[in-house]
């Protein structure tokens, strides 16, 4: 083959995948429509009158794909447009199928209301090709963008920053709304309640873009001067202010979504304790959060078969207590199971404690059923924690007790002696290390923090209920500590965050939250599967050790290597 | 200590070397002992069931064991190819009773089902295996694929994400209401076997589960395929070294846990009538214990944990509970079901049946 | 003579139908280098499990010192003073080297995990002192500077070497090395062979060696056992050994027979 | 072997690595000490909670007034399970409130109306971010749902502190309108009957209708089937029958066949299991395939009053018997039919539960109510007294089409008047409350 064949099936080759590439991501966009994600998205406004949320979708699917098929350094804004193309063929093939045949028997929600936002009231004969040139338009825009950094750092800061209010919007208007005057004002001339007004839309875009171009020019010196690690945790301590400051100011509703977040974060740290340091694959942590949860329910409760009246501060450390002997409790059998069977066995114990709580059996001591109810607040003097803001910060105290703890034991010898555990069972127990006491830490002080979420868990909400104790915590808490990166402690933050709490302000889509949940577990595993925030690798020699070496020099003069 | 260690070294407990662990997993043992042998004396004392009420245990066991058996057939040859726990396999079964209800439904209102039993269980069934084939390879392309060299907890997550995608697309397609299958005449008789009453579907079920399962018993025993796939099986990469497709196995071992999936789907939903989007998930569950309980990589242990398991759910409340006097002990058939699973786990992670896996997968 | 530090009697070892090792006996004298070779298959993995407790033996006792060890936990026979290395190296893969080390010295850290929360003064200079002995030892096997690199990322003969570290973090007073140059060329064979002679020279402990390079077993051990099949065929002196017609025997028509002859 | 510490080391040396954020970082404990400080002055400098007296425009309310300005909609919380295995029961609901909507135009006193819907996925925690979101909007005048009791019980506290009240849908547990609920309740109303009238009825039904001597419950663990069965095994003793025994299933059950040999070994009467549509069609199906239940009736739970059980159960629904409120002409509202019509047409597909009447009326209800209490001023503001308009919901009364609607004192509007329903058509397109079920009881 020559030189110019091998071009010209290199070219061939670059145009098939723009077109894979596109097709991809249309089949995407058939899925969102053929679950009816499509048409709730359409429901919504971003710009009143202008841009649907649903539009936006298409838009950035096409755009997308674009973006991803102008990779190559020539012909980018064809394969572009290409794929902008392909990535709206399957809704248009779509739209006019709908029209040739009622598919709606079967696929409930291809409706009459989908098929109007695909053609926007066009016939479908002409609506197709405009979806069709939608899509090219929306492809070549994104290779634009990709090809000219230019122009895509003009464009974007103020798009996104539009597309975030519009998305955010109910959340946005929730925390301004309390403020009037200017602020009020301001919301009013930007939002109304369906979205963003056109001009704010416009105002938002601009003033953002300005933004950007003033504070960009300033920062981008400074920044990248930063080593990266650095800067990483200049954000984090950003993200972290923003967190504690936020429900103070925004209310009780971000107050309540954090304090979620928080209970995950304490779970999570202890889960962690147990899967990303001693690599114990636990799948029944619920029961821990169940047991935490309850103790205090039966200890405080003003129920019939509360046990005590305690105080809830007497009946906090009592119920970690008790959530830390269940935890050795469960360990103890298991000591022996290993890996994939570890998972199940434990998923086994949870379910176990979870069907006792619910049954008949189980009711005359747990409530069964019905529950515990009127579980009282905390009070620290006269002042009652009831408010979700007062109740996050006791949350955030807790979980910043727990990462404290959780940090110090990483970096000791029982955190060492988990990790080695870890790696290598035989080899550890060889050296020395107490399988079984090392273990059975393991279980207690991860099941200490789960105890200690289940019992702000059973005051936060006045009343514990089994169904509050599915298998489903404990995979959410796995989950998110893998998304956030094994082993952590920032990771279990940020994967609370984005697999606890962004769902949670994103409630209006709660129909499909866990359709989301499932997209973003693939996908976390397939683009990142060591997590979004993975623990450093840890610098203990050098660090630690850089000033005794320097000071030994000269003393010490072996050759480094034999 | 892996399992085949602590198996070992049970018999050589000598007095002064018992660790206290040594002493929980005893009582472990003794009380479910207890309860078995005490709640079976109390079950017999009581006297409450009739032999036919005792047959007819059985015989439900049988069937929903039948089930759990074909899911646990995907299970475990997953499992043994790609030491994968494929979460998503019950929501694959689920798909297969969908998609045979879309052909079962008009089938039956136009009175085919009726008239044509066999032609139109073979066309349900061939739509069934052919949508859960489909999305098993989908799911293994897309989801697993990337996975296949990496240890840890990540595919497992990326099956539970899997589960969850599943679930919320057929929710979002067809709706979150329960779907009736159709219940031709001819699947509600009933015929007599040494007195007992037995309902022709059950007795379909259950043996065409045998026909199917020796079937593939047969594939991965003779064909060349099903050798490639024990070898991948017994060690990956000398399968590999040996010109063994280590890919073709994989599909071919989704191929198959994907057909046996769509058959178990439609059997599933004609004894129980049902199909929804979440119909999958307990089943997947109770029949990934099954596939442990007759060890985990072995297929004729499959059959005989999916079997064990369901006779087990079916009579231990009845026998066992109830002769203890616990209230409403339907309640806790699950109960008994981990039980089992997590004793098992416990006692002979290589399962009932199961010998030959010791080492690596304990 | 010196006294009898390890003492295998009569051990065997059955998986199953199979027969691993049948009434294997050998005594290990304070201070030597004793080396135990034989055929692939032989059998003399198994007897280290059997030593370490990794595998309980199905018959027979092993004593170490004045202590029966068959039936302890593998780490009470590491508190003992019994190390060892593996043949296809075990270290922990995913921490750094300094960390393996710290984790060889787990036995000898006497804070508990609420002093480290706490971060109390005890636990403050139990650290200090371990992490400055893991330096040393770090400086003594040669990976000094290199002790924050993942222990997966090192080269070969490093890893043998931080196993070997590792093991003597442990401080024993056995130690046990499988195959410490397997898969390495005579040169860096050479070099082992000094590495593991200033171990001798430095800890002062007893070496119990699995060997396949005779020139290594020939040139270092003060005696040797000759295991095949699972049965112990011979033992003495290297030089007594190298004559005996069994292992003669044992050794033609296998690969290592070319190893076997005496030079 | 201890080895004394050199004494050069520095003193910063330790084993443990301390983390760079306390070692190098002076940025961040900037930022720490900041953080601190806004969020002392933000938490001291909060606006005063909603539900203090106020005066706006032309109202002035003991806990506060609502302002919508001119063409601003005017915004109504729901909170009901929209996700997970209980997305029907939910979803029916919200689709009755919308459909109510639409009946008066999409538009009231010339504002759009306008239904924000939050997932409270059916269990406690979720109820509490739910009602914390629409609480936290000053802009919520009421709040339909829950459907479920379990949400309810931590919800309607947090509405009723921001001033708002709550009008549940479908949750029917006996405590939420008890006489002894505790002021924090004191906002919450109900537009569906309770547990326990309906558990004393379908009891009366069983002793006095069926003549039953005996009986076994059944429930799901759920906290409504729970109750339900409890009240009705207590009210058949009290009237001089015997409960064999009380069991229990889990809600994805499939395989009820041993349980149900079981209860056929104790050859009761009357089988009394208010469960869900899955798991109930499973023991209506397999009851009738189980040898020894022949005679034994059948009666389930109003949850059950659905066309989506009669897809569910089949053929074995014909014959089968629920306890519902009275909906025959007298009793209930004659616009039902229409409103089932108008379901199926801007749905695609009948009621797939069994409260979207509760729901409609309880939309229907807050719609009266903020009618009789709203003000608009002269510039087309409207403005609404939180009080008043909880004291017009205690005082409305109407038809509605689950029967009539009226408040007592503790928050029940829903006036129970008992009835039983049989099905008589296994085809789902039938599903027609009157006919199919039809009236059996009283005659």
């Amino acid at each position: 083959m020559t030189a110019v064949e091998h071009g010209r099936a290199g070219a061939a080759l670059a145009w098939r995948r723009a077109a894979l590439v596109g097709l991809g991501f249309g089949a995407g966009a058939l899925h969102l429509a053929a679950v009816g994600v499509l048409l709730m998205l359409h429901q919504r406004w971003i710009v009143i009158d202008t841009l649907s949320l649903g539009q936006a979708t298409v838009l950035l699917l096409a755009g997308g794909a674009g973006a991803m098929a102008a990779r190559d350094a020539d012909a980018r804004l064809a394969r572009g447009a290409l794929a902008g193309l392909c990535a709206t063929l399957p809704l248009a093939l779509l739209s006019l199928a709908m029209d040739a045949v009622t598919l709606q028997p079967i696929f409930i929600v291809l409706t009459p209301d989908l098929q109007a936002m695909l053609t926007l009231g066009m016939p479908p004969l002409l609506a197709a090709p405009a979806l069709l040139l939608v899509g090219v338009a929306a492809g070549l825009l994104g290779a634009a963008l990709r090809a000219i950094p230019a122009l895509s750092r003009a464009l974007l800061p103020g798009a996104i920053a539009v597309l975030i209010a519009g998305v955010f919007q109910e959340l946005i208007q929730l925390m301004l709304q309390q403020y009037e005057g200017p602020v009020g004002e301001a919301r009013d001339f930007v939002y109304t309640w369906e979205g963003l007004t056109q001009q704010g839309a416009v105002t938002v875009f601009v003033v953002v873009t300005l933004i950007a171009q003033l504070a960009g020019r300033a920062a981008r010196g400074r920044v990248a001067a930063m080593e990266p690690a650095r800067r990483r945790q200049i954000w984090a301590g950003i993200a972290l202010a923003a967190i504690v400051i936020l429900p103070a100011a925004a209310g009780s509703y971000i107050g309540q979504v954090l304090m979620l977040v928080g209970l995950y974060i304490l779970m999570g740290i202890g889960l962690n304790l147990e899967v990303g340091l001693a690599g114990l694959l636990d799948l029944g942590f619920v029961a821990f959060f169940a047991v935490g949860a309850y103790s205090t329910a039966l200890l405080t409760a003003d129920a019939p078969n509360a046990l005590m009246h305690l105080s809830y501060w007497a009946a906090m450390p009592i119920s970690v207590l008790l959530a830390v002997c269940v935890g050795v409790l469960f360990g103890l059998p298991v000591l022996g199971v290993r890996g994939d069977y570890l998972a199940v066995a434990t998923m086994g114990l949870g379910e176990i404690v979870r069907v006792i709580v619910l049954s008949d059996f189980g009711a005359p001591l747990l409530g069964g059923a019905q529950g515990v109810l009127h579980i009282p607040k905390p009070q620290i003097g006269s002042y009652t924690l009831s408010s979700p803001v007062a109740l996050f910060y006791l949350t955030l105290v807790a979980a910043a007790i727990a990462a404290f703890i959780a940090w110090r034991l990483e970096n000791s010898r029982l955190g060492r002696a988990w990790m080695a555990l870890r790696d290598d069972e035989d080899v550890a127990q060889a050296l020395g290390i107490n399988l079984v006491r090392s273990k059975l830490l393991a279980y207690g002080l991860g099941a200490a923090f789960a105890g200690l979420a289940g019992s702000i868990f059973a005051t936060m909400l006045s009343s514990v209920y089994p169904s509050s104790f599915q298998l489903l915590i404990s995979i959410n808490v796995l989950a998110l500590i893998i998304v956030g990166g094994m082993g952590s402690l920032p990771g279990v933050v940020l994967g609370s965050v984005v697999l606890i709490g962004l769902p949670e302000l994103l409630r209006e889509f709660g129909e499909y939250r866990y359709l989301f949940y499932g997209a973003v577990l693939v996908v976390m595993m397939r683009l990142r599967p060591e997590g979004l925030w993975p623990s450093d690798v840890r610098q203990r020699e050098l660090h630690a050790g850089d000033e005794t070496a320097a000071l030994d020099a000269g003393a010490d003069l072996l050759p480094a290597r034999e | 200590m892996s399992g085949a260690q602590l198996a070992r070294s049970q018999p050589r407990i000598s007095v002064g070397r018992v660790s206290p662990v040594d002493i929980v997993l005893w009582s472990l043992r003794i009380l479910v002992l207890f309860v078995v042998f005490a709640g079976t004396i109390g079950a017999i004392v009581k006297d409450r069931y009739t032999a036919a009420q005792w047959f007819d245990f059985v015989m439900f066991g049988l069937t929903i064991g039948a089930i759990y058996a074909q899911i646990a057939l995907g299970y475990t040859m997953v499992y043994g190819v790609l030491r994968l726990i494929n979460f998503a396999h019950g929501d694959i079964v689920m798909c297969g009773a969908f998609a045979g209800y879309f052909v079962a439904s008009p089938l039956d209102r136009s009175g085919f089902l009726t008239d044509h039993p066999v032609i139109g269980m073979a066309a349900i069934l061939a739509v069934a295996v052919a949508t859960s084939t489909g999305i098993a390879l989908l799911t293994e392309r897309i989801a697993y694929r990337p996975f296949r060299r990496v240890a840890g907890s990540g595919p497992l997550i990326a099956a539970i994400g899997v589960s969850f995608f599943l679930e919320q697309t057929f929710r979002g397609m067809f709706g979150s209401s329960v779907k009736s299958y159709p219940a031709p005449a001819w699947q509600r008789s009933t015929f007599e076997v040494w007195g007992f009453n037995v309902p022709r579907i059950d007795v379909l079920v259950i043996g065409l589960a045998i026909v199917f399962m020796a079937g593939l018993y047969l594939i991965v025993q003779r064909t060349k395929m099903g050798t490639a796939m024990r070898a991948v099986a017994e060690d990956a990469e000398a399968a590999a070294l040996m010109g063994i497709d280590v890919n073709k196995v994989v599909v071919f071992t989704f191929v198959l846990g994907g057909a046996m999936a769509g058959i178990a789907g439609v059997f599933y939903a004609f004894v129980y009538k049902q199909v929804y989007f979440f119909m999958g998930f307990t089943p997947g569950i109770k029949a990934f214990g099954a596939a442990v309980l007759g060890g985990i990589g072995s297929i004729p242990g499959a059959m005989i944990g999916g079997v064990f398991l369901g006779l087990v759910e079916s009579v231990g409340p009845s026998l066992f509970l109830d002769g203890l006097g616990i209230p409403a002990p339907y309640q806790l058939r699950d109960l008994i079901a981990f039980t089992l699973l997590i004793m098992v786990l416990i006692f002979r992670p290589n399962g009932i049946f199961g010998e030959r896996m010791a080492k690596q997968r304990a | 003579m010196a006294k009898t530090l390890l003492s295998v009697c009569n051990v065997g070892m059955r998986f199953g139908g199979l027969v691993a090792l049948s009434d294997v006996s050998f005594d290990v004298q304070e201070g030597s280098i004793h080396s135990v070779i034989g055929p692939n298959g032989a059998g003399k993995t198994t007897v280290f499990n059997c030593i370490t407790q990794n595998l309980r033996p199905s018959s027979g006792e092993v004593w170490f010192g004045d202590e029966r060890i068959d039936g302890l936990k593998p780490d009470r026979v590491a508190a003992l003073g019994i190390s060892r290395t593996y043949q296809n190296i075990r270290l922990f893969r995913n921490i750094s080297a300094i960390e393996n080390l710290l984790v060889g010295m787990h036995l000898h850290l006497r804070s508990s995990w609420w002093g480290a929360v706490l971060n109390t003064p005890f636990t403050r200079a139990d650290e200090r002192a371990a992490h400055e002995q893991a330096l040393e030892l770090l400086q003594f096997v040669g990976l000094r500077g290199r002790g924050d690199m993942l222990a997966r990322n090192l080269a070969y003969g490093e890893q043998r070497r931080l196993e070997i570290g590792r093991a003597l973090a442990t401080r024993p007073r056995l130690l046990l090395l499988d195959e410490p140059t397997a898969g390495m060329n005579p040169r860096e064979t050479s070099e082992m062979m000094a590495f593991v002679e200033r171990v001798r020279a430095r800890y002062a402990i007893t070496l119990l060696l699995i060997e396949h390079q005779m020139r290594v077993v020939m040139s270092m051990s003060d005696r040797v056992t000759v295991l095949d099949h699972g049965t112990k065929i011979a033992e003495g002196k290297p030089a007594e050994v190298q004559r005996d017609p069994a292992v003669i025997a044992a050794y033609l028509g296998t690969a290592a027979a070319a190893h076997a002859v005496p030079a | 072997m201890k080895t004394p510490t050199r004494s050069r080391m520095p003193e910063r040396m330790t084993g443990f690595r301390m983390p760079e954020s306390m070692t190098r970082s002076r940025t961040l404990r900037r930022i720490l000490l900041a953080t601190t400080l806004a969020t002392t002055a933000l938490a001291v400098a909060r606006p005063a909670p909603a539900n203090a007296a106020q005066t706006l425009g032309p109202v002035t309310d003991e806990i506060g007034v609502i302002r919508i300005p001119k063409n601003a909609p005017i915004q109504i919380g729901g909170m009901w399970v929209l996700s997970g295995a209980d997305t029907a029961l939910g979803l029916d609901e919200k689709r009755g409130v919308e459909l109510a909507f639409k009946t008066v135009g999409g538009k009231l006193l010339g504002h759009p109306l306008k239904l924000n819907a939050e997932d409270d996925q059916c269990n406690a925690e979720g109820g509490q971010t739910a009602a914390t979101k629409l609480a936290a909007n000053p802009q919520t005048v009421v709040v339909l749902g829950p459907a479920c009791s379990s949400v309810a019980t931590p919800g309607a506290p947090i509405l009723w502190q921001a001033g708002i009240v709550d009008i549940g849908t479908a949750c029917t547990a006996p405590a939420l309108t008890a006489p002894n609920r505790g002021p924090q309740y004191a906002g919450f109303v109900r537009t569906v009957f309770s547990d326990s009238e309906q558990g004393k009825a379908d009891a009366t039904y069983a002793r006095e209708g069926l003549k039953a001597a005996t009986v076994v419950t059944v429930h799901d663990g759920s906290p409504y089937a729970q109750q339900l069965q409890q009240v009705m095994a207590d009210n058949f003793t009290k009237l001089g029958g015997k409960v064999l025994s009380q069991e229990a299933v889990s809600p994805n059950d499939v395989d009820m066949h041993p349980l149900l040999t079981k209860i056929a070994s104790e050859k009761p009467d009357l089988i009394y299991f208010p469960l869900f549509t899955a798991a109930a069609a499973q023991v209506l199906r397999q009851a009738k395939e189980t040898p020894g239940l022949e005679k034994t009736v059948l009666l389930g739970g109003g949850s059950l009053a659905s066309a989506a059980f009669i897809e569910a159960a089949g053929p074995s629904v014909v014959g089968f018997r629920i306890g519902y409120p009275d909906i025959s002409a007298d009793a209930m509202g004659k616009d039902y039919p229409n409103f089932v019509a108008e379901y199926k047409k801007t749905y695609n597909e009948g009621p797939i539960s069994g409260y979207h009447a509760n729901a409609y009326d309880g939309a229907m209800l807050a719609m009266k109510a903020i009618e009789k209490v709203a003000k608009t001023d002269s510039a087309g503001n409207l403005y609404i007294g939180k009080k008043a308009l909880r004291d017009a919901i205690f005082d409305t009364k109407f038809e509605g089409i689950s029967g009539p609607i009226a408040c007592d004192a503790n928050g029940q509007c829903a006036q129970f008047k008992p009835s039983v329903l049989e099905f008589t058509s296994a085809d789902p397109k039938t599903y027609d409350l009157g006919k199919n079920p039809k009236k059996i009881w009283p005659k």
